[in-house]
């Protein structure tokens, strides 16, 4: 027989003044299994706690309900002290006599009856409440971080500054992502290889990174602490480790007319290649597509000049299983292009430019290529079709953003200041040269953002026409580029030599079916979700699994990187610890009932449920039952709800407890 | 499945005006292609551009009761004038969006709206359901030599998913349809820029600006005549495009075909069964010259 | 306004399931900003709408109330990412059910109501409770529960046949 | 009004080739075991068999008293079937529906079975004698709704094809006239029927989806559904049922078959699928689906109903 204990409280006058709470305590004392009940002035104050913990043991009592304000108040308080005073924390409940009752009612024979039925209930509730011990998960104090652009390379040098080993994976041959792609950064205007590159050599000597190059992740298993994830190395055809990277082989490779992706397909590169030359790690990759080893059997060349004899054309991709507590994505964004989409797409290019096929409409990374000092024009600002300088350069801002017709709404948040950053560089870079700029909105909030888009029109001669191109055609070697200008409210006609298009931030082909390897969740564009807008900007719903930079949604560098060394606190937090706490309110499976029917798994948003194979002595299987990962679930309960044999059971929230309360009403 | 394609047809106001010639052409084209064609019976006009400007609901009503009308015929609705056939498109789209505009466009019509019926434009019906091989081989007097301007206009394929007749910015059915018929086409940049529309009575100056452009881009492109499917487009490329020359001091001489006219040429029809005749600028030194006629 | 409310003859029985995350929250803000509402709702809290079984509804009428409501988080607000979504098909397929065998649907409410949305909480309740109040009491799963016996009418030849033999 | 004859002479043929085909698999070892349907003792009837020896093949029979949905055995009472190799089993459309809902639910896999179809015309009604010959009228009430005389995804069906003419949909006309009546007058006519369950639990026993090793309605800790046979607890039960085979449930009938208070059973399932055809565009049983419509959402399912 359980001996409950009530204990009303006044709340000062909050409760009293409309609830006869000593009526109330007289009337619950007469309830079946309530061994005491008494009616106190502040129950959460220091006294009132001290009463609890004394009647506790005095009484011996077994079960607690505080009859007070909200439990979203103080149900943390009074757990406590009933933990203090040597009962289990869920053991108390309590009930919201306060917001739900004193304070919505005035009618005080109303009031002190329907407080009497709430304390009745929740001491039904608590006579099936079960002792529930806390959860413990051990964690893995190693993090992967995926992609290694300048967000992933934050992450990963901040938990290894902290001392933790991290597994930094990149798909491509070398780090540093689209950041290493540019030529200067807004608003100062540093170059931004300078700024990049110490960062990727850090990588790359950190004795607490391991890096993987060329790599994909292939399978993710387990849960927050303890997650095992698959990394296929694909076949570098260079072996790493004896490579010195002098690149002789190279220089030496007969394929050199390669379109090179790092250079936005302008420049020309080899078969066995690095994509820059401060590619880190500085060990060549051999292209099989473009390969004539590879192609025709024939060739082998750059085998014959490597010295330490590196190049090995057997090497084949590799699968490695790394151990991991925590998860940081940073996969970063890829660029919107105007081509022609297949049918159906929700995405549409543009048809009015010309779906891409004039050869001097580019794109804006094209142009930051241009621009470098180490692209393939040497940082010349040259025409792709014929080599000519430009001398009337018209830059086009929101193509695909901000385009509901295109299927994208968003807006891609940088482009309105690497527009103004590419006028300026061209009117530093084309001496004579105009540029032109059609824009809808300037969108130009940050530090020092505004005055560096000012500065490009009223120092550096950009012009700036408010609306929007509705058609591009090659005419001679020009580019008519008619357009409205809304302020003036006239239609303008531009023969340009050259179009720069700002075209929109898309997150990563394939970023959805990585997402569907993690079990975290993505919108309809496929940029990763974060648990809450505002206040869990970093973190998936996912435990364990944190983003940084645009595979979330657009951004800049700065924000990039300040998301990025959120992301690794969030992982240092998990991994102060040896054990991860969490509270017990998580479903169970009853076995002996399971059916193995898995609606519960169908259901579950976390991933949390798991099948598990049941066998007798002998190893034969008996059947596949679920199973819920107390790491990972959330404690929803929708299983439960949804089980039809009712064989998944949330703890703190069974059938019993609620069955009890509405019996009790 | 059965071989005879049937329609409802909806000719629109223009075709038994100023465009007479279209509607000619039109039925006397699907007759020689063995497509069927009935009137949709009591048909009025769609409201066309004035109707939407100045009331919605009148425009969407208006619609709406045509294409309910059309549900008496068996078969899809061919529609000709590039305008008709936006509208209807339009009042499909929205009807199926907003469910209050429904509402309010069924009190007024007084019947349930009823959207499953398909609104074709002539040229979805040549290029898609006869398809180019059966048009192509149909033809007997292939249109060769003949350089043709495929001009679009506005409305044959925008805004973005409400006509849906093909990529909105940069078609290609209309070539593809003249092309069957033995045609050359010229690449030109102005297929889908705005010939002015019905501004050509109430600002001329503008239409007279922009139709010129028009001209001058298929002239420059090598084209000997243009190809339409709107008849306001072709009102004003064709009987605007004398005054275009003496007020620009330019000379096209560009016969403007409606398409059904070219495409009527092709598989052997006779110039009066096609109301050539009626075109202002004068095909026939341009026909006779390509051994055409 | 006490006197008001003392003149109903009849105060229904108002269960009321609620997540903790938004409805309850709301009911809380509804409490802290003092806001008044009739008594007659009973609240049950859940972590989230997807815990609430149907079963519960049909207990509820079966242990005597009068209306029940079901209220959670806004669509894409779910604490649990899609509870919310899952309740939502869930009741819609039950409340057809409950209609088909005779329930009035006026007695059973759905709503979502935010933690800030006190006042939709106080519209709600005081809603459905008056609601309610104007359909009388729930009378058929009571009547039900009253009857002791297999209560078949005898009508149909063979059953008569039975009935007489025994 | 005279009765229209459902035509079933094809049955002959089609008992023929599944004997043929009954015995190639036996005799060649791909089956072990083939539940199928074999002449009972009453005239013209017919009862479930489990056979696996070839030289069994020939009791196999398909008749309109071929009532039964055998897939019952594959799943709760498959203690009957021995555990080794592959299993047939003779299918009717309907009866294949609860096999693709039971993959579906991951109580059978596909890979474990042979399919052998059978193009049917329909069955007859349980109130009809087995020897009755077959006519709209004496045609089981399911069968005036079938969408599946032809099955589908089977490794066997015979090449007969069955003529169907077009009936009235009898369910889809008591579904109409029940949903024209008011709550009170649709309570008052449950209220009739489900006093008279005696709580004998055939339905639950012969249905395909009552697969749970621990009904809900057995249990008692908490007791969530009153379990005695009062009218509270009746009505309890078939609420209860009817909602765990929603978008389940495809219809084959046999709770309403074996129900020997004769309650229209099928009638609340059958409005089921009808509500979730018209909400989510779900129908059970045409495809094995990962998820069901009640373990799956649309963010843009409708919520008018929601305040």
């Amino acid at each position: 027989m359980s001996r409950i204990g009530v204990f009303i409280c006044h709340c000062g006058e909050n409760i009293s003044r409309t609830v006869d709470v000593e009526r109330v305590a007289r009337d619950v004392g007469r309830l079946p299994g309530v061994a005491f009940s008494t009616d106190y002035k502040y129950m959460c104050s220091d006294p009132g706690q001290t009463l609890l913990k004394k009647t506790i043991q005095e009484q011996k009592l077994s079960h607690v309900v505080v009859a007070a304000c909200s439990p979203r108040m103080h149900e943390k308080t009074f757990r406590k002290a009933v933990e203090a005073a040597g009962l289990n924390p869920f053991l108390c409940e309590m009930a919201n006599i306060r917001e739900h009752c004193s304070w919505v009612h005035e009618n005080i024979e109303e009031a002190t009856i329907k407080a009497t039925e709430i304390v009745g209930m929740m001491v039904e509730r608590v006579k099936k409440n079960r002792v529930l011990p806390t959860i413990t998960v051990p964690v893995t104090k190693r993090s992967l971080v995926i992609g290694g652009g300048i967000a992933g390379i934050q992450a990963a040098l901040d938990i290894a500054d902290a001392g933790h080993e991290v597994v930094l994976v990149e798909r491509e041959p070398s780090i540093g992502g689209h950041m290493a792609q540019l030529s200067e950064t807004f608003p100062t205007l540093d170059c931004s290889q300078c700024i990049m590159t110490p960062k990727m050599v850090d990588v790359a000597n950190h004795p607490k990174i391991k890096l993987y190059t060329y790599s994909e992740i292939e399978l993710v298993e387990g849960y927050i602490g303890n997650f095992q994830v698959t990394i296929k190395k694909k076949a570098r055809s260079v072996n790493e480790d004896t490579c010195t990277g002098c690149g002789v082989c190279m220089t030496k490779c007969p394929q050199k007319k390669i379109p090179n992706k790092f250079d936005q397909n302008i420049g020309m590169r080899t078969a066995i290649y690095i994509p820059f030359p401060q590619a880190v790690p500085n060990t060549p990759v051999i292209d099989r597509e473009n390969c004539t080893k590879f192609k025709t059997g024939k060739c082998g060349v750059c085998q014959k000049v490597c010295g330490p004899g590196a190049v090995d054309f057997e090497q084949e991709d590799s699968l490695i299983v790394e151990p991991v507590g925590a998860i940081v994505v940073a996969t970063g964004f890829d660029l919107y292009t105007i081509d022609e989409k297949p049918k159906g797409s929700p995405i549409k290019g543009y048809g009015e430019f010309g779906h891409g096929k004039i050869a001097d409409v580019i794109d804006g990374m094209t142009f930051e290529r241009l621009a470098s000092a180490s692209g393939p024009t040497g940082g010349k600002i040259l025409r792709p079709s014929d080599g000519k300088e430009p001398k009337q350069i018209v830059f086009i801002q929101c193509i695909g953003s901000r385009a509901r017709e295109k299927g994208i709404s968003y807006c891609s948040k940088v482009c309105c200041m690497y527009t103004a950053k590419h006028t300026m560089l061209y009117h530093h870079k084309v001496h004579g040269g105009q540029a032109y700029v059609f824009f809808m909105d300037a969108r130009t909030p940050g530090k020092s953002y505004d005055e560096f888009w000012r500065r490009a029109i009223e120092e550096e001669d950009a012009v700036y026409i408010r609306g929007m191109v509705s058609r591009l055609y090659q005419k001679g070697d020009k580019i008519v580029v008619m357009g409205s200008d809304i302020a003036v409210g006239v239609q303008v006609e531009i023969e340009a030599d050259m179009v720069v298009l700002a075209t929109a931030i898309q997150p990563q082909k394939g970023a959805d079916l990585l997402a569907q390897k993690l079990g975290i969740s993505y919108d309809k564009y496929n940029f990763y979700s974060e648990a809450h807008a505002k206040l869990r900007p970093v973190e998936c719903a996912t435990a364990g699994i944190y983003l940084a930079g645009a595979c979330q949604g657009p951004k800049d560098i700065p924000e990039t990187v300040s998301q990025a060394s959120a992301a690794a606190a969030k992982v240092m937090t998990l991994f102060s610890k040896d054990q991860l706490e969490r509270e017990p309110i998580v479903a169970r499976v009853r076995e002996a009932g399971c059916v193995g029917c898995f609606a519960c798994k169908k259901v579950c948003a976390y991933g949390a449920v798991e099948e598990k194979e049941i066998r007798d002595r002998q190893g034969n299987l008996i059947k596949v039952v679920a199973y819920v990962n107390p790491g990972v679930c959330a404690g929803c309960g929708t299983c439960q709800a949804t089980c039809p044999s009712k064989c998944v059971e949330l703890d703190g929230y069974t059938d019993e407890q609620v069955i009890a309360m509405i019996e009790a009403l | 499945m059965n071989d005879t394609l049937k329609y409802a047809y909806y000719p629109g106001c223009s075709l038994h005006a100023s465009a007479g010639e279209y509607d000619l052409s039109t039925r006397e084209l699907f007759s020689a292609l063995g497509i069927s064609l009935t009137e949709v019976p009591d048909w009025f006009c769609c409201g066309a551009t004035p109707a939407h400007n100045v009331d919605e609901l009148l425009s969407l009503s208006l619609c709406a009761k045509n294409l309910e009308l059309a549900e008496q015929v068996e078969g899809d609705l061919a529609v000709a004038c590039a305008s008709c056939f936006s509208r209807l498109k339009f009042t499909q789209h929205t009807l199926e969006e907003n469910a209050t505009k429904r509402k309010q466009v069924e009190k007024a019509i007084d019947a349930p709206v009823k959207l499953d019926g398909k609104v074709k434009h002539l040229l979805e019906i040549l290029a898609k359901d006869l398809g180019l091989e059966r048009l192509a081989a149909s033809v007997s007097k292939p249109l060769a030599g003949l350089k043709v301007a495929c001009y679009y206009g506005c409305l044959l394929t925008r805004p973005t998913d409400v006509p849906n007749l093909d990529c909105p910015e940069a078609p290609t059915i209309m070539e593809r349809v003249v092309e069957a018929s033995g045609a050359e086409t010229v690449a030109w940049t102005h297929r889908l820029e705005c010939c002015g529309a019905n501004f050509t009575l109430s600002r001329p100056g503008v239409v007279l600006q922009l139709t010129n452009a028009i001209l001058d881009s298929a002239k420059a492109a090598g084209a000997d005549c243009i190809m339409v499917g709107c008849p306001l487009c072709h009102g004003n490329l064709d009987i605007r495009q004398k005054e275009i020359e003496n007020v620009y001091s330019a000379e096209y001489n560009l016969p403007v075909f409606y398409l059904t006219q070219l495409v009527g040429l092709s598989v052997g029809l006779a110039p009066d069964q096609l109301g050539l005749n009626a075109m202002i600028v004068n095909p026939t030194p341009l026909l006779k010259e390509k051994g055409l006629l | 306004m006490h006197l008001a409310q003392q003149q109903h003859t009849f105060e229904p029985k108002i269960f009321a399931f609620v997540c903790t995350w938004c409805t309850y929250a709301g009911a809380d803000l509804a409490g802290t900003s003092r806001m008044q509402y009739p008594s007659n709702v009973r609240v049950l809290k859940f972590p989230c709408t997807g815990r609430i079984d149907p079963v519960f509804i049909l207990k509820a009428f079966q242990q005597g109330a009068d209306g029940v409501l079901v209220s959670g988080c806004h669509p894409g607000d779910c604490h649990y990412i899609a509870g919310n979504f899952h309740a939502r098909r869930r009741f819609a397929v039950f409340r057809k059910l409950l209609e088909f065998v005779g329930v009035d649907l006026n007695r059973l409410q759905f709503s979502w109501v935010s933690a800030a949305e006190g006042g939709k909480w106080v519209e709600v309740v005081t809603d459905l409770t008056e609601k309610v109040r104007n359909m009388g009491p729930m009378t058929e799963f009571k009547e039900l529960a009253m009857e002791e016996q297999w209560s078949g009418a005898i009508n149909t030849p063979e059953l008569k046949e039975a009935y007489n033999a025994i | 009004m005279t009765s229209t004859l459902i035509e079933t002479s094809i049955y002959a043929a089609i008992s023929e080739s599944i004997q043929a085909e009954a015995k190639r698999i036996l005799s060649d070892g791909q089956v072990s075991t083939i539940v199928g349907y074999a002449a009972a003792r009453r005239k013209g009837s017919a009862q479930p068999i489990v056979i696996t020896d070839a030289s069994d093949a020939q009791k196999l029979i398909f008749t309109p008293a071929c009532v039964n949905n055998l897939a019952v055995y594959l799943t709760k009472a498959k203690k009957d079937i021995p555990k080794k190799g592959k299993i047939g089993i003779v299918v009717k459309g309907c009866d294949m529906k609860a096999l693709t809902g039971l993959m579906g639910e991951s109580q059978l896999k596909r890979e474990e079975l042979y399919l052998i179809g059978v193009p049917c015309a329909g069955v007859l009604a349980s109130t009809f004698a087995p020897s009755q010959e077959l006519t709209d009228e004496s045609l089981a009430p399911k069968c005036t709704e079938c969408d599946a005389h032809l099955p589908t995804g089977c490794d066997f069906v015979p090449t007969e094809t069955p003529l169907t003419p077009e009936l009235e949909k009898k369910y889809a006309v008591e579904i109409a006239r029940l949903e024209a009546l008011t709550p009170a007058e649709r309570w008052a006519y449950w209220k009739e029927q489900f006093a008279k369950c005696i709580k004998c639990y055939a339905c639950r026993q012969v249905c395909p989806f009552c697969f749970c090793e621990q009904c809900l309605c057995d249990r008692n800790k908490p007791q969530m559904v009153e379990t005695t046979p009062r009218p509270a607890g009746n009505t309890a039960w078939h609420i209860v049922r009817a909602m765990h085979l929603a978008g389940r449930c495809a219809g084959c009938a046999e709770c309403e078959r074996v129900c020997p208070m004769d309650i229209p059973l099928n009638l609340l399932n059958r409005k089921m699928a009808k509500e979730l055809k018209e909400l989510y565009d779900h129908e059970a049983g045409f495809e094995v689906t990962e998820k069901g419509p009640l373990t799956m959402f649309n963010e843009k399912d409708d919520q008018s109903f929601i305040k």
